[in-house]
């Protein structure tokens, strides 16, 4: 590859980038993307924070209506204005899409009715009191009603009707190889250091260390962790580290009927889930060395979580405490529980989901094996897993989730399945407990703040006590560049073109 | 005209290194041919006939090895000579017709690239005198619409029709000796009759000299001048088509004489030769036909020298038939 | 046509007008193509052509003709290796193809087949003991205990050592392989032998004592036989009759003297003076092209003089 | 001497014949090696691999040379992240590699051989049934047919062998057949049907053994990249449970710390592997060599 | 010829169809698209919505029905991650997979068929033996392991070669293309050797055996008897006839070689089509696996076919109407 000059941006992406249309599928990659394309009302900071984006500020007008002031002057890539106009079509938009397996009709589907109160301002009504709103609306990206109104998502992916407001604009697209862009010197904020970028897509790992060593590329994403402390003592690149909104933890089968991994010592099947109570589920906590864990298994890029949602996210609760190493105690509790030679136990976890998922199960293994528990473990390509996991086949299942709110992750991950209300949807554990649920009600409806947060801590409290899931780690987001460059690391593993500075 | 033999062999003697011994697949091996001369090489299987032809050719691939002898080709020496001079003898000077007429030519090339390939490995003519030898190659020997055929491929011909464009090649470029490796073996007879009598017409009007391998005696009969017999490996008698067919002298000649069909009256037990040919490995010390031979006695355990009347009939046996002038015909 | 038979004896075996040809049926593929107007493909000629020979008992019959003639064809079908696609066969009378399953299993043991290739006639990965003891062992004629008797027994028929018994094909010369094959065949004590070009790839002096060996075992089993060969020699010294083939019709067919003493059709001829003969000397050779002697039609054969027929 | 030569068995000139070549013989030597290793895995291995007991993760990334945290083991050739023995991981891996090698060509030759000898040996229709078949599963990529396997019954050893078989079945059918269609028209099997023998005796006794040396060649080399595939499938997470590694599961995982200066994760699997499927390709030339008969001169 | 083409047509139909059925099974088996594409924030309503929007609430046969009558008519449905037309979506890819595989190939050939012909003529000399040796590196390392090492030395270490991506292309007639920018031929370069390695190994193996089996043949040795120059013995009479089972392989070959160019492909970061289908695969597209099935055996059937053709060029005995 030749030489980049200094305005020009080479980034390795490590996923692949599925479609242009921004709101065709909900995954990171795509949105990553998006976010160079377009803009949000509100957008959210390094920190994950919410900040002013083409809204420069909103309030809730009432219980059930938010407002948001738009911000004036900003020119779509067109040269058009961005009106409420538009900002109302992409509302609207992402529910005439109905053959996305990745709705964002999850983020517009508390909007009961909306209005263009003037071309700058816009209200949102919800049926009931919903507080969540304004995190909702830093996942839509407003598009151009003139360039969308009629366009399918092949002319998205062609570029025709990719007429955005964001720091960059269109220029290719090689699905699976490439996304380039040039500058938007219109772009209401500030402007970004390249004229041109090219995002490489290169997924697998060490190929794009080679990239980024090679020169093909100038950051990536993502770096393995074996190459963490190599890439730290090379002088010629930077490495910037961010923890992650991503937390793996376990989910545990809590069903009172026999649960289909779980066996005797010998591998004979168990008439009663020991699972379903919680001072196992405590036992197997404590059996968890998440130091050793963090700095072995993971290299130093996690930290010990006990939590459901990262250090700093909306609704963390600092009362709660990583739950210590101790094997002893561990074993105690089994007795207690009826258990005192254990059992027998087999963990599922998906392949190449989450940083080193394979390992990460292997090491809990290892500590469950030394409190008695003899632990298999099987690890299945995503496909597989998801499907079988959803449908509750495995006894103990590793998951990743990332959210910048604690009352969404309670409300997803242990709130009462119900597939009416569409809670508990990832709740493969099937914990429940009505008081949690109520809480994280009352949080999901407060439109203060402070309130809101003060449910979610309290209803994680409670879950966590129980054991609704055991939580391992906070991932740690990487990204390594060649010396010169900076990127303030985020907490939503985004990469952003238009972050990153030549110093 | 030159009275020098266009082919002398002297003393040849070829092996092959095995991993199971050394075997001599030509043993003192000594005759030859004079021009337009027809010399019948005769022998069962595995008696050394191809060999003898092959070292002829300089063509005895590794493990064999021509350990001894002289050959000759109007007075030159072959033997000792370096790869690349006696690759531009081969195909020009000698030439060499196989048995199986399907096998001999490559399935993949046109007749006419495997016919000008010839000229031009040894003249430096253009390619289109090279077509124009060809034809008339060709049409020589006796092929129809012979510009037709130059296109063809070899599965489009009959066994004949192949085994007559191995002789227009071996033709080409006018060569002083023909060595024949049973070419009509795999043909019938009526086919064999026409290939026998363009092989002798050629002969007569180009002066060729020709080496003829078969193990059919009938053949040798009408074709030859003078006939060798080969057996394991060694020459046991030679002389012309008279002296060795209608006097033989050595037992095994006059054996092989008697068992064909046409010797013997129908319905008849036919006079056989009992036993089985030595192995190459495994020879017997002394006359190698002794196991089977009926006059065998005890000095047959030394090795018989080859005995030469004055009529240029030799042979190589202690017993040979020597006064039994007479056929026995049945 | 005329039956073509002498002793009045009844034939041990009978073709009465059998023909073979090498087609394929059209395959869906071709069907489709031709419905849409495609000319049918060329039938390929046929290898065998309405053909009619009866052979005695105690009989040998010749076969003799040049390469593609048919020879091996006809043979094949007389021991049920082929079908014929036209035609019956017959075997003491009784029609081959109408024939019960175990009757036909007699049948087919009774006629057997000695191949021309000494070397791929015979399965190079089995010992000689189950070469030969093999059917008779499958069709339990013996036991496996009684399997070696029987085999040494073959064995020393054919003039074989037993001792050789455990050996591998490729451990023999080529007139002793042929001499395992015929012993193959004797071993389900068949009737009638088809042998094809059975001494066709041995050197003179093996043939003289394979000829001699079949010649013996004639006699001594009354043995009835189709004898393939190309060598006109070889035919006049074995057999009875011979009947001349060309382009899978025949076209002569006579007591042997008299087809080799007075033949009567050009082929025959023709044949006849390609032969070489031992007696020649340095003979200026004439090309003897064969005249070509059919037409379309095939041929009638005629009775020129008593059991001697042409075409 | 020569009189004692002359009365060999087949099976002493064929050795004599293989062991002609030192190359071969050293590959032979190297493979019983190899082959010995892995059977006596648990015998000679220092630690068990498989059992996460004995596992610990303070152990993991030792170089080769360390030694272990509570001081009872040397690792000769360091640990792997999960604090693994590599030299123990190997041996066992190559167990499985090797187990998974044979075992599926095995059974992929038995399946495959059956189906191409009765193509050939029936031909019609049962021939085009059995050959388009064959087609079909030539042109599945092997991945998806792994990924079914597994997702209908779980990682396995046994799943791999049947994703490995369902794979190489076919080449084996292909060249049986026409293995078969050229030893169908020899005549000793007309001389097999004409002594009334019935088909099933005639494809086993006489049909069988002669297309097997080609097969068996084949075979051979098939092994080597059926240990190559599993290494691949393993590569893309579609192969054996994590926690019993195959050698190709060790360089897959180790393939991540290849640039990072960890080398000995990856490189001493590589390295046996390579040794492995190197010896049974070196055997495997020999015996085509040996085999061949136009090859060995008279 | 007609006939032939025909009995193709026909046979390639029945494939097809047993192909889609056998992977609408498969896919099946395997799981439920939608639990892995679906948004985590979706609710059961959306989900149902969508399970029905794919048609996956029908029973399978009658998917497999609609889907036929679909593929009649040239539609093998949409994408389920990417919303576009599947089998645009393959065919997108599908040139950077070509030419991937086809310079493999052409490497494989050019390098295989000269190695193997000296390894043939000196069986048992030094260079052949070497030959033969290094050349089971070929066979015995696996595909990623080298192709991570090829980047390490010359893209890496040396520099000289860019480590992934496709580079540079040139649109020919709508068919981007890498091999005709210098550029592109860098970034192609590797990727082709990494995965031509197996087949190079493969072809010098047919070749050496081939020359070996040739030079006992007949017509060799009467071509020595004509006196031709070694030079044209081997070149002409040899190869022309080893050319005949080298590609037959090398063409069947050329389907695995388009299914492991997803490791290459995957290491390289090449933009082709084996990395489409292995991220299909992963996230159950159905419409895609299936269109690429189908394109994948299409691709067999035209080089069957392809073969035939230069069957009857390369060997004149073989006719068309008798090649099966
Ligand atoms: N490559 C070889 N290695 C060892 N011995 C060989 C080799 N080639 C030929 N021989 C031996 O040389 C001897 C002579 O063989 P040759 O081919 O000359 O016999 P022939 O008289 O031509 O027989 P045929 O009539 O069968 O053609 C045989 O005994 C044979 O075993
Ligand atoms: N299995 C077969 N399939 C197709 N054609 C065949 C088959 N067997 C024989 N033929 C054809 O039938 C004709 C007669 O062949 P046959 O083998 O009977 O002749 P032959 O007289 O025995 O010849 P030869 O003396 O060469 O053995 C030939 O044209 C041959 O090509
Ligand atoms: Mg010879
Ligand atoms: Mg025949
Ligand atoms: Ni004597």
């Amino acid at each position: 590859a030749p030489a980049s000059t200094a305005a020009e941006l080479k980034v390795g992406l490590a996923a692949d980038v599925s479609s242009l249309d921004p709101h065709y599928l909900n995954i990171a990659p795509n949105i990553s993307l998006a976010s160079h394309l377009f803009d949000t009302l509100v957008l959210v900071d390094a920190g994950g924070k919410l900040v002013p984006g083409l809204a420069t500020s909103w309030r809730a007008v009432d219980d059930t209506t938010w407002e948001f002031k738009l911000r004036r002057g900003v020119k779509f890539h067109d040269g058009s204005e961005m009106t409420a106009d538009d900002v109302l079509f992409s509302l609207d938009r992402p529910a005439t899409l109905t053959a996305s397996p990745g709705p964002f009709t999850s983020y517009t589907r508390q909007i009961v009715a909306k209005k263009a109160v003037d071309p700058y301002t816009v209200q949102l009504k919800t049926a009931s009191p919903y507080g969540p709103l304004p995190l909702d609306m830093s996942s839509i990206f407003i598009v151009s009603k003139k360039a969308a109104q009629n366009a399918t998502t092949e002319d998205f992916n062609s570029g025709r009707a990719l007429v955005g407001t964001g720091p960059f604009k269109f220029a290719a697209f090689a699905r699976g190889d490439r996304v380039d862009m040039t500058r938007n010197d219109q772009y209401w904020g500030d402007k970004p250091a390249w004229d041109k970028v090219s995002m490489r897509i290169i997924t697998a790992s060490a190929p794009r260390l080679a990239a980024l060593l090679a020169g093909d590329v100038d950051l990536i994403e993502t770096v393995p962790t074996a190459d963490l402390a190599k890439l730290k003592a090379n002088p010629k690149f930077t490495l910037e580290q961010r923890t992650s909104w991503r937390t793996i933890f376990w989910h545990v089968d809590q069903q009172a009927r026999r649960s289909p991994f779980v066996t005797d010592r010998a591998g004979k099947p168990l008439d009663k889930n020991p699972l379903a109570d919680a001072r196992v589920r405590l036992a197997m906590s404590k059996a968890i060395d998440r130091k050793a864990l963090t700095a072995r298994t993971m290299e130093g890029l996690a930290l010990p979580a006990s939590n459901i949602v990262a250090p700093g996210i909306f609704g963390y609760n600092d009362a709660l405490q990583v739950e210590a190493y101790d094997p002893e105690g561990a074993k105690k509790l089994l007795a207690e529980a009826g258990y005192p030679d254990g059992f027998g136990l087999t963990l599922h976890g998906p392949n190449n989901r989450y940083i080193n998922d394979e390992r990460i199960v292997q090491t809990v293994a290892q500590f469950f094996s030394r409190i008695g528990i003899v632990t298999k473990v099987q690890t299945l390509p995503l496909s597989v897993y998801f499907t079988k996991a959803r449908t509750g086949e495995f006894s103990m299942a590793l998951l990743g989730w990332g959210t910048l709110a604690a009352d969404f992750g309670l409300r997803t991950l242990v709130g009462t399945p119900n597939a009416s209300t569409g809670w508990g949807t990832w709740n493969w554990g099937r914990y429940s407990n009505p008081k949690v649920d109520e809480l994280v009600k009352s949080a999901l409806s407060s439109v203060d703040a402070g309130k809101r947060e003060a449910y979610a801590r309290d209803a994680a409290a409670i879950a966590l006590k129980e054991v609704a899931v055991i939580p391992l780690h906070h991932q740690v987001a990487s990204w390594a560049m060649r010396r010169g460059l900076a990127y303030p690391g985020r907490v939503d593993e985004f990469t952003f073109a238009h972050q990153v500075r030549p110093q | 005209m030159d009275a020098r033999p266009v082919l002398e062999v002297v003393n040849l003697r070829t092996e092959f290194r095995t991993a199971a011994g050394v075997v001599t697949a030509v043993d003192d091996v000594s005759f030859s041919v004079g021009r337009g001369q027809i010399m019948g090489l005769v022998g069962e299987s595995g008696s050394g006939k191809s060999m003898t032809g092959y070292s002829i050719m300089g063509l005895i691939d590794a493990p064999g090895r021509i350990v001894g002898g002289n050959l000759r080709l109007n007075g030159q020496e072959l033997l000792g000579l370096d790869a690349e001079a006696m690759r531009r003898i081969r195909g020009d000077r000698i030439a060499m017709i196989f048995q199986d007429p399907m096998m001999t030519l490559n399935p993949v090339l046109k007749i006419v690239t495997q016919m000008t390939e010839a000229v031009l490995a040894h003249h430096d003519v253009g390619m289109r005198a090279a077509r124009e030898m060809a034809r008339d190659a060709l049409a020589r020997v006796g092929i129809a619409a012979p510009d037709e055929r130059l296109e063809a491929y070899p599965h489009q011909f009959s066994g004949g029709m192949r085994q007559r464009v191995a002789i227009a090649i071996a033709l080409l470029n006018k060569p002083d000796l023909i060595i024949c490796d049973e070419p009509t073996t795999a043909l019938d007879v009526t086919t064999q009759n026409q290939i026998l009598y363009e092989m002798q017409t050629l002969c007569r009007e180009s002066g060729s000299a020709l080496v003829w391998i078969t193990h059919d005696l009938a053949v040798v009969a009408g074709l030859a001048d003078t006939v060798a017999v080969m057996y394991a490996g060694q020459l046991v008698e030679q002389g012309s088509v008279q002296q060795v067919l209608d006097a033989p002298r050595h037992p095994y000649t006059r054996a092989l004489i008697a068992s064909a069909p046409s010797r013997n009256p129908r319905g008849q037990p036919l006079a056989q030769i009992n036993g089985m040919a030595p192995s190459p490995l495994d020879l017997p010390s002394g006359c190698r036909f002794r196991d089977r031979c009926p006059r065998a006695s005890d000095v047959c355990a030394n090795p018989p020298p080859l005995d030469v009347d004055a009529d240029g009939h030799a042979w190589r046996c202690f017993h040979p038939h020597l006064d039994e002038q007479e056929r026995d015909d049945g | 046509m005329a039956d073509a038979f002498e002793r009045g004896a009844a034939p041990l075996l009978e073709l009465r007008d059998v023909s073979k040809r090498f087609d394929r049926p059209p395959d869906l593929a071709e069907r489709i193509v031709r419905l849409f107007g495609a000319p049918p493909r060329a039938p390929a000629p046929a290898a065998v052509d309405h053909v009619s020979l009866a052979v005695a008992p105690g009989e040998v019959l010749g076969l003799v003709g040049e390469s593609g003639s048919g020879k091996s064809t006809l043979g094949r079908m007389a021991a049920s290796l082929h079908a014929p696609s036209s035609g019956s066969r017959w075997w003491k009378g009784r029609d081959m193809d109408a024939m019960d399953a175990q009757e036909r299993r007699r049948m087919r043991l009774a006629i057997q087949m000695i191949f021309q290739d000494p070397y791929a006639s015979l399965n190079p990965r089995m010992r000689v003991q189950d070469i030969i003891g093999e059917a008779p062992l499958a069709h339990g004629m013996v036991d496996s205990r009684g399997q070696r008797d029987y085999v040494a027994g073959l064995m020393r028929q054919v003039g074989l050592e037993p001792a050789l018994m455990q050996r591998f094909p490729h451990q023999f010369s080529g007139g002793q392989r042929a001499r395992i094959g015929i012993a193959r065949a004797l071993a389900v004590k068949p009737e009638f032998l088809v042998c094809d070009e059975a001494v066709a790839a041995l050197d003179v002096s093996i043939q003289a004592q394979v000829l001699n060996l079949f010649m013996r075992l004639r006699e001594e089993l009354q043995l009835t036989s189709i004898f393939i060969s190309h060598d006109l020699t070889v035919v006049r010294h074995v057999a009875d009759r011979v009947a001349i083939m060309v382009r899978g019709r025949v076209v002569e067919l006579g007591p042997t003297e008299a087809v080799f003493g007075a033949p009567r059709h050009a082929y025959t001829r023709a044949l006849l003076a390609a032969a070489p003969r031992m007696e020649a000397r340095k003979i200026t050779y004439v090309p003897a092209v064969p005249p070509d002697v059919l037409d379309d039609a095939a041929p009638v054969l005629v009775e020129v003089e008593p059991g001697h027929f042409c075409a | 001497m020569r009189t004692a030569r002359r009365h060999d068995t087949p099976l002493t000139r064929f050795l004599r014949a293989y062991f002609s070549s030192r190359i071969a013989a050293a590959a032979t030597a190297l493979l019983l090696l190899l082959m010995l290793a892995a059977l006596c895995a648990p015998l000679i291995a220092p630690q068990d691999p498989y059992d996460l007991m004995k596992l610990d993760i303070m152990d993991s990334r030792l170089a080769p040379g360390h030694v272990s945290g509570d001081g009872r083991m040397t690792y000769l050739m360091g640990t792997d992240e999960q604090g693994r023995d590599m030299l123990s991981a190997i041996l066992y891996g190559l167990r499985i590699s090797i187990a998974v090698g044979f075992a599926s060509t095995a059974a992929a030759l038995v399946l495959g051989m059956a189906l191409g000898l009765i193509a050939g040996y029936a031909g019609g229709r049962i021939e085009s049934l059995i050959m388009r078949v064959a087609d079909i599963q030539l042109s599945f990529p092997p991945i998806l047919i792994a990924l079914v396997l597994l997702a209908v019954s779980g990682p396995g050893v046994g799943k791999i062998i049947v994703a490995l078989i369902a794979v190489q079945w076919a080449y084996y059918a292909r060249t049986a057949r026409s293995a078969a269609l050229v030893e169908r028209g020899k005549e000793y099997m007309e001389a097999a049907a004409g002594l009334g023998l019935s088909p099933a005796r005639i494809v086993l006794r006489h049909l069988l053994p002669n297309c097997m040396p080609p097969l068996i060649v084949i075979a051979a080399l098939q092994v080597a990249s059926a240990i190559s595939l599993e290494a691949t499938l393993s590569f893309l997470g579609l192969g054996l449970p994590v926690t019993e590694p195959s050698l190709g599961l060790l360089i897959s995982n180790g393939f991540q710390y290849l640039l990072s200066g960890t080398y000995w994760i990856s490189f001493y699997p590589g390295l046996a592997l390579l040794l492995t499927v190197a010896a049974i390709n070196l055997v495997a030339d020999q015996l085509r060599d040996v085999l061949n008969p136009r090859l060995q001169g008279v | 010829m007609l006939t032939f083409l025909t009995r193709r047509v026909l046979q390639s139909v029945l494939v097809l169809l047993v192909m889609s059925l056998l992977v609408f099974l498969g896919v099946y088996a395997i799981g439920n698209p939608v639990d892995i594409l679906i948004s985590p924030d979706a609710n059961q309503a959306e989900r149902a919505k969508i399970i029905a929007a794919f048609g996956l609430d029908q029973p399978l046969w009658r998917q497999y029905l609609l889907f036929l009558q679909n593929a009649a008519a040239g539609n093998l449905g949409r994408s389920f991650a990417f919303a576009t037309p599947a089998l645009g979506l393959i065919l997108e890819r599908f040139p950077a997979t070509m030419e991937l595989a086809a310079s493999a190939m052409l490497l494989s050939v050019l390098v295989g068929i000269p190695l193997g012909l000296v390894a043939g003529l000196r069986p048992h000399g030094l260079v052949g033996k070497t030959i033969m040796t290094v050349s089971i590196l070929g066979f015995s390392l696996p595909t990623f392991w080298v192709g991570l090492m090829l980047i390490m030395v010359f893209a890496v270490k040396l520099g000289w070669l860019p480590a992934s991506g496709r580079g540079e292309t040139v649109s020919v007639l709508g068919v981007p293309l890498s091999f005709l920018t210098v550029d592109g031929l860098r970034h192609l370069l590797l990727p082709a050797l990494n995965l031509a390695l197996f087949n190079i190994a493969l072809v010098i193996r047919l070749t050496r055996a081939g020359a070996q089996e040739a030079l006992q043949q007949d017509y060799v040795r009467f071509a020595r008897a004509k006196g031709l120059k070694n030079s044209r013995i081997i070149g002409v009479h040899v190869l022309k006839n080893i050319l005949i089972p080298i590609v037959t392989v090398v063409a069947l070959q050329f389907g695995s070689l388009i299914a492991f160019a997803i490791v290459t492909e995957t290491v390289f970061a090449w933009p082709g089509m084996g990395k489409l289908i292995i991220d299909s695969i992963r996230v159950l597209d159905r419409p895609v696996i299936v269109a690429y099935l189908m394109l994948i055996v299409t691709l067999f059937i035209v080089i069957n076919l392809v073969v035939d053709l230069l069957y009857s060029f390369l060997d004149p005995r073989v006719r068309l109407a008798e090649a099966k």
